[in-house]
């Protein structure tokens, strides 16, 4: 248990054993469920590109709030847009939000993190109290500020969302990289002059990147609420491109007479960001032997 | 301790001004013109003119920097050109209510996360433990806006127990207080609390390996005993750096929720002020979240040190 | 078969004083297993009190595993067989539930770990850790009682300055003190068992010395029963009476340690003493070694579990070898060294 | 292990009764009246839009005026429900012959509230200093008519205006006629000083504006001793305030949709009638492909505003042809001009040669306006047109990128300005529309009698309709929601004031 150990889900200390221990590979409970739910939704999302029941965008007086029926397997929202079409496409702009809110925190967090762990006496100080100054900033700010500068959407949304996890990035690499530092034969490469930009390259990334993929997969969790609450407020995906989010923030004042028009997309938001954090539940077990139920 | 206290200080000073440049910065880089957005459909180009001289946002950058950040060392945020109202009393007011309606959501977290997150991790291997942490799970990804909808639809639409929005001072009427606080504090705090579940699950399971708790039931202590008396106090550390994660996010976060039970709260100022380009009431703002911020962590580097001897230098 | 079952018959063989009264532990029939994979097998012995028995084998012959087993300190998935029983405790220490077994240990039986640096709780001051198993058991009145009597214990363990050492946390200690707190907490409400588990592997030998005598020390003074468990020869030589050795789970061999290291029966052993023995080295020179490499779990093979790396095995050892000799003092091994069974 | 279990279950149901506990005593406030005199004569009312301050002089927006025109501050005249000009601090006016000269008898005894006399200084003081440098916004042009003011005696001014203007005396209802006193002008942004029935009691930012009744009135008390303006940014917020009884009125209800909780419930009644705001697809005459009147008048060809109505606002609201609301006198239905027409749209455009255009929609992000854009959009795609949909912050975006600098091919908005089809005489104006013959009839319009005005405003109307200056699609509804027994809320919303002073509570 390192001191000040990052507080995020990928715990530090597994650490010692990956590299040692023969992490035996076993698909454990939380993993193939993240998984198949990952899968779904990267699955939805492709199909979504060659073959939806209807187009998305296309409005129809006529299919205005009908119940779930055959033409229109879950209904139409109030515009008459055919429901499962939209929750089709809304999953590619899931995918969109995940990947580039956690690109951006991992491109950038990480090296602060990683550098912040190899030299500490500056670098460190001027990471960490970076990552607090970032941390102040809110991403519901920078999501107005790159909205307003860039013109509003999902990707001005998710740079902002993404910048503001840069910190757990940053703080996971810096104590992932404190620990490998402080290891044997880190020490001895040290000792034997090699670069340190080849010791991150070769001994750091390596360990840390488990806790890395972990950190992501929960960060895509944490990127698919945030455009939902960015959509509420009116700064998420910009209209008429699909968005869970947007559909349930539009589908909000049908609460009462159109429940199920809410249903959906708050089901699709809860179950990905559900999958995604079992899916970094499922890689922390995976990726630590000593959890393993079956010894 | 002086030194390091003094660095620390060093350290917050230089935090703060940096900021305050980042947000300036930001601000002035922001499109849309103050005074225009005051004229709005009524304004003719002599008018804006005016009132951005009366505004004072013709002056160079520089300029307005220095007179922003000169009032704001003596603790001056200005008077809002908007609002016509000082910034300071507007940020007091609205951080007093945020901050009673976060504290009051952590508490509900930690009421729900501590217990469940324990047993969740004790009972890891047993079908109790896995429910409560797949339950922890779906909890975790409910958005909470979605979380406070519902509640109002239920408990004050549908069963009248609670006012479905609004907010009462304390010292104006405790009784309506409490009922308008408690479920926006339940909507916020189950998502946090459920957040929370899972950390807490994390740390006390990473507790139980260690070996001083073997140590400890060989000493004839319970499992239990051995947990609360020795393993609890080690799983504080990684918790607290979370909770100091989420009250520093939520103290904006939490808009959202006050957006579904009209809170006055921080961030619907901030939300506000950013539309309304209130540059001065949003650099007060962003300049008090850092420093509540920079508090936050040192609270939590204190509270190490109070848990954890290690850290204390003798 | 378990070397137990001949107790009554030839008592009075054993020179060891404590032998004739009733044991104070007595371990018959010691299974362990995680799911069906079986680690440990028909192990069985006892301990007179004041008597100091050793547990030698290998990393994997299970020794460590027997002693958790003893302490009902298993980790979850291990589930163990048999029968476990202490002096003066009627409930058969097995199936015994949590709330009894926390009553015993620490009080009637304690154990001392490998791993000095991990076993005590960072948070928590020295004194205090060592005060809290006699308040468990009610040892001593109040706290005041049991604070002081912390301080004389860690005294007794020889640290240099006991009343500040009560105050400090552990990482204010070297491996070695810690090592010692330990030991003070293990003997603080006199157990009529100690069990200790490689308690000075991972010291350094000078300080590794001074922990043996402590021990034996402190179990002298309590007339307490030791059961040693270790892979060093010369610690068993030095610290124990009897010895008890382990290969792939199963009681290969026992007896007095002078008898079985000067003349051992089973090759195992023989193999085992050989390979420690400097000056016994080939011809060429070599110092010699036993063949082949410890099986993992579960893959010792059938019978006699030492044949796949063993010169003189035979078909017959492929059925399982009946314990020769005294329960105490035998061997189960078809061509056992120094000529033909008994 | 069980021990723990207890324990933790014990901490959460005792979280759980802490909480419900406290709940108990009586439910909210229930919704029937609450019983006893004092509840009847105070009436809480939801809005959606906040005043950002109360200086409607130098500050935008419509929120403003909607509480404190009428109710706190008065002018001379006013509008009544049914459009036309009444008197108010003015107890009558008549007209010279050249239409010039307006001289007005005025309320004896009426008092502001920081006590000052209100007589006919105060009225010189007021007109004058809308054509002073305080007022900031643009409307304080329509003073500009205005020659000089003549007291005559402490209950008799006259105002001469530089040529005769119909449209004065009619701005003179909106917020450019409010009256102040002459020392009560210093900090108008927190402390309004008027003449009328209410006073501003309290102002909680984020939350509520408390107007209560003026003791010394000079006119007839209004039934309400006590009027709260609680404001709701979140349109479901608002409801459930009014399903859970924290409210007692939704003054217009932002979610049409939302509108069947109240229709099918009989605690509620709901009034729906028109606004001035005109729901209007701003087309950029100068600039860009709108430049081409044909082109123009293919997007409204191409747009079925029945579907669109229906679609993005539930069907509520009244169909509109031209810049003019039903409740102008001028208003004629202009919906056939370039009516629903896709072939004819697509010819025409082909003729103007741009048979796959694909223009700039840049839209506010308000729920108003980016509902009927996505109907918009998907219609224009069946034409062969392409409208790309960017989304502005409001206002700041907006007003920088489409209304200052005009840089957009079309954009939709609600102009809520009373009679504001004069907008289309100034070029400037972003919809940046220059007809001469449009601007001499609005002139002519001003000058004339109240009947030339109303001719000269009709021919304006269908000019712009046939011009397709812009798309107008329909006029937001006012939809009130109120308990029942509640009456004398206005069911059109005709001019800028929320008129509090008839709101009466069986």
């Amino acid at each position: 248990m390192s001191i000040g150990a990052s507080g995020e889900l990928a715990d530090v200390s597994g650490l010692q054993d990956l590299a040692s221990g023969d992490a035996r590979r076993r698909l454990n409970r939380y993993l193939v469920i993240g998984m198949t739910i990952v899968g779904l939704i990267v699955f939805t999302a492709l199909v979504s590109f060659i073959w939806t029941p209807y187009d998305p965008t296309e409005v129809d007086a006529e299919a205005r709030l009908l119940e779930p029926s055959t033409s229109h397997v879950l209904g139409a929202d109030k515009f008459g847009r055919d429901v499962l079409s939209q929750l089709m496409w809304g999953a590619r702009t899931t995918l969109f939000v995940g990947v580039v809110a956690v690109g951006v925190a991992a491109l950038i967090g990480t090296p602060l993190g990683i550098l912040a762990g190899m030299f500490p006496r500056w670098a460190d100080e001027l990471v960490m109290r970076s990552n607090d100054l970032l941390l102040a900033f809110p991403a519901l700010l920078l999501a107005i500020m790159f909205g307003a500068v860039f013109g509003a959407s999902t990707l001005t949304a998710m740079l902002a969302i993404g910048i503001a996890t840069v910190p757990a990035f940053a703080r996971i690499a810096r104590s992932g990289t404190l620990q490998v530092m402080s290891r044997e034969y880190v020490l001895a490469a040290r000792a034997a002059g090699r670069p340190r930009f080849a010791i991150a390259r070769r001994h750091v990334l390596p360990n840390i990147a488990p806790l890395l993929i972990v950190q992501s997969s929960v960060a895509f969790g944490i990127a698919v609420l945030a455009e939902a609450a960015l959509s509420f407020l009116g700064f998420g995906t910009r209209p008429p491109n699909p968005s869970w989010g947007r559909m349930l923030q539009e589908s909000q004042e049908l609460l009462h007479s159109a429940p199920l028009l809410s249903v959906w997309p708050g089901l699709a938001i809860a179950l990905a960001v559900l999958g995604f954090n079992l899916l970094g539940d499922g890689l922390r077990d995976h990726f630590d032997p000593r959890l393993d139920d079956r010894r | 301790m002086l030194p390091a206290l003094l660095r620390r200080t060093a350290v917050f000073l230089a935090s703060v001004v940096v900021a305050s440049v980042l947000v300036f910065g930001f601000m002035a880089v922001l499109p849309g013109d103050p005074a225009e957005v005051a004229l709005g459909v009524n304004a003719s180009p002599e008018a804006v003119a005016e009132v951005r001289a009366e505004f004072g946002t013709d002056r160079s950058k520089p300029v307005q920097y220095a007179d922003w950040a000169g009032g704001l060392s003596v603790g001056d945020f200005g008077v809002s050109y908007v609002t016509q109202e000082s910034v300071g009393t507007q940020i007091n007011e609205r951080m007093q209510v945020t901050l009673i309606l976060v504290l009051a959501a952590m508490i509900v977290s930690l009421a729900i996360a501590l217990p469940l997150g324990t047993i969740a991790a004790a009972r890891h291997k047993k079908a109790s433990g896995v429910a409560l942490s797949a339950a922890s799970q779906v909890g975790a990804a409910v958005p909470a806006f979605l979380a406070g909808i519902l509640l109002v639809a239920v408990f004050s639409v549908q069963l009248g127990w609670f006012p479905s929005s609004g907010w009462t001072p304390p010292d104006e009427g405790f009784g309506d207080f409490l009922r308008q606080l408690i479920l926006p504090a339940i909507s916020l705090g189950v998502v946090e609390g459920a957040v929370l579940t899972r950390y807490v699950r994390s740390a006390v399971l990473e507790v139980l390996r260690e070996d001083f708790l073997r140590t400890a039931r060989a000493k004839g202590l319970t499992p239990n005993q051995a947990l609360v008396w020795h393993g609890l106090r080690n799983a504080a550390i990684p918790v607290i750096t979370v909770l100091g994660l989420q009250l520093s996010t939520l103290l904006i976060g939490a808009v959202v929720i006050e957006r579904v039970y009209v809170i006055p709260g921080l961030g619907s100022l901030l939300l506000d002020g950013v539309s309304n380009r209130d540059l001065l009431l949003v650099q007060g703002v962003v300049m008090v979240l850092v420093v509540a911020v920079l508090i936050v962590n040192y609270l939590v580097d204190v509270l190490y040190v109070v848990i954890d001897p290690r850290l204390r230098r003798s | 078969m378990n070397a137990n079952t001949h107790a009554s018959a030839d008592s009075g063989v054993d020179a060891a004083q404590g032998a004739l009264a009733e044991p104070v532990l007595a371990v018959e029939g010691l299974g362990i297993r995680s799911g069906d994979l079986r680690l440990v097998s028909d192990v069985g012995f006892s301990l007179g009190a004041g008597e100091r028995v050793g547990i030698i084998g290998e990393s994997g012959s299970g020794k460590s595993l027997t002693a958790l087993a003893t302490m009902g300190l298993l980790p979850d998935g291990l589930t163990a067989s048999g029968s476990v029983r202490l002096a003066g405790v009627e409930q058969e220490l097995l199936s015994a539930g949590e709330r009894q077994l926390a009553r015993i240990r620490g009080h009637r039986a304690s154990m001392v770990f490998q791993e000095p640096m991990t076993a005590l709780n960072p948070l928590m001051r020295v004194g205090d850790q060592v005060a809290e198993v006699m308040l468990r058991h009610d040892t001593r009145p109040d706290k005041r009682g049991a604070a002081d009597a912390a301080v004389d214990l860690l005294g007794r363990v020889r640290l240099s300055d006991p009343t500040a050492a009560a105050k400090a946390y552990p990482h204010q200690l070297s491996g070695g003190q810690r090592q010692r707190v330990m030991l003070a907490i293990a003997l603080a409400n006199d157990p009529s068992v100690l069990i200790c588990d490689e308690p000075t592997t991972a010291l350094d030998v000078t300080v590794q010395a001074q922990m043996l005598d402590l021990i034996l020390e402190g179990v002298a003074a309590r007339r307490s029963a030791l059961l040693f468990i270790t892979h060093d020869l010369a610690v068993v030589a030095q610290v124990c009476e009897r010895v008890i050795v382990l290969y792939g789970g199963r009681v290969v061999e026992a007896g007095p340690v002078w008898d079985v290291f000067t003349n051992p029966r089973h090759r195992y052993l023989e193999g085992l003493l050989a390979a420690s023995d400097l000056e016994h080295g080939s011809a060429d020179g070599r110092l010699s070694t036993i063949r082949g490499a410890v099986p993992g779990a579960g893959q010792f093979p059938a019978g006699c579990v030492f044949r796949n790396r063993c010169d003189h095995a035979t078909e017959r050892c492929e059925s399982l070898p009946p314990w020769a000799g005294a329960p105490q003092h035998g061997f189960a091994c078809w061509h056992p060294a120094g000529g033909e069974r008994a | 292990m069980r021990s723990l279990v207890r324990s933790a279950a014990v901490v959460a149901a005792g979280t759980l009764v802490l909480v419900f506990g406290a709940c108990g005593g009586e439910g909210t406030e229930s919704s029937g009246g609450g019983g006893g005199g004092g509840a009847s004569t105070t009436v809480k009312i939801g809005l959606n839009a906040e005043p950002e301050n109360l200086d409607f002089t130098t500050t935008d927006g419509a929120a403003i005026p909607e509480a404190l025109l009428v109710n706190v501050y008065e002018g001379l005249v006013k509008l009544n429900e049914e459009g036309e000009i009444v008197p108010l601090l003015a107890k009558s006016w008549d007209l010279s012959k050249d239409r010039r000269t307006y001289t007005f008898q005025l309320q004896e005894g009426a008092k502001f509230s920081n006590g000052d006399p209100f007589n006919a200084d105060a009225v010189k003081f007021s007109i004058e200093r809308v054509q002073s440098d305080d007022w900031k916004i643009s409307l304080k042009s329509y003073m500009d008519v205005v020659d000089q003011v003549k007291v005559n005696s402490p209950t008799e001014v006259e105002v001469v205006l530089k040529q005769p203007s119909n449209n004065w005396l009619f701005q003179m209802t909106t917020r450019i006629g409010a009256m102040f006193s002459p020392n009560g002008v210093d900090d108008l942004a927190n402390t309004p000083i008027g003449t009328g029935p209410y006073l501003l009691e309290r102002w909680t930012r984020g939350d509520s504006i408390l107007l209560s009744q003026n003791p010394d009135y000079w006119g007839e008390k209004p039934p309400m001793e006590a009027v709260t303006l609680r404001y709701f940014k979140d349109a479901t917020a608002l409801n459930n305030a009014l399903l859970s009884g924290a409210i007692d009125v939704i003054n217009d209800i932002q979610a049409p949709d939302s509108l069947t909780q109240f229709t099918g419930d009989d605690r509620f009644q709901v009034i729906e009638g028109t606004t001035n705001g005109e729901i209007t697809l701003a087309l950029n005459n100068e600039s860009g492909p709108m430049k081409d009147t044909r082109i123009r008048q293919a997007i409204s060809k191409g747009l079925d505003r029945e579907a669109i109505l229906k679609t993005a606002w539930a069907g509520r609201g009244e169909l509109i042809g031209s810049m003019v609301p039903p409740t102008d006198p001028w208003y004629e239905d202009l919906t056939d001009v370039h009516g629903y027409d896709p072939e004819a749209a697509k010819q025409l455009l082909a003729e103007a040669g741009a048979s796959d255009l694909e223009i700039r929609f840049r839209v506010p992000n308000l729920p108003y306006a980016t509902a009927p854009a996505q109907v918009v959009k998907s219609q224009l795609a069946k034409i062969g047109v392409t409208a790309n949909i960017d989304v502005l912050e409001f206002p700041a975006r907006w007003l920088a990128e489409v209304f200052t600098k005009a840089d957009y091919d079309m954009s939709i908005v609600q102009h809520v300005e009373p009679r504001d089809i004069v907008t289309f005489g100034n070029p400037d104006y972003y919809w940046r529309y220059d007809s001469p013959k449009v601007q001499k009839l609005l002139a002519e319009g001003d000058k004339g009698s109240e009947e030339e005005q109303t001719e000269a405003l009709k021919q304006v109307a269908r000019t712009l309709a046939e011009d397709a200056a812009a798309a107008w699609l329909y006029v937001f509804p006012n939809i009130t929601v109120t308990k029942k027994g509640i009456e004398g809320l206005p069911q059109n919303r005709v001019s800028e004031s929320l008129d509090l002073t008839e709101i009466t509570r069986g």
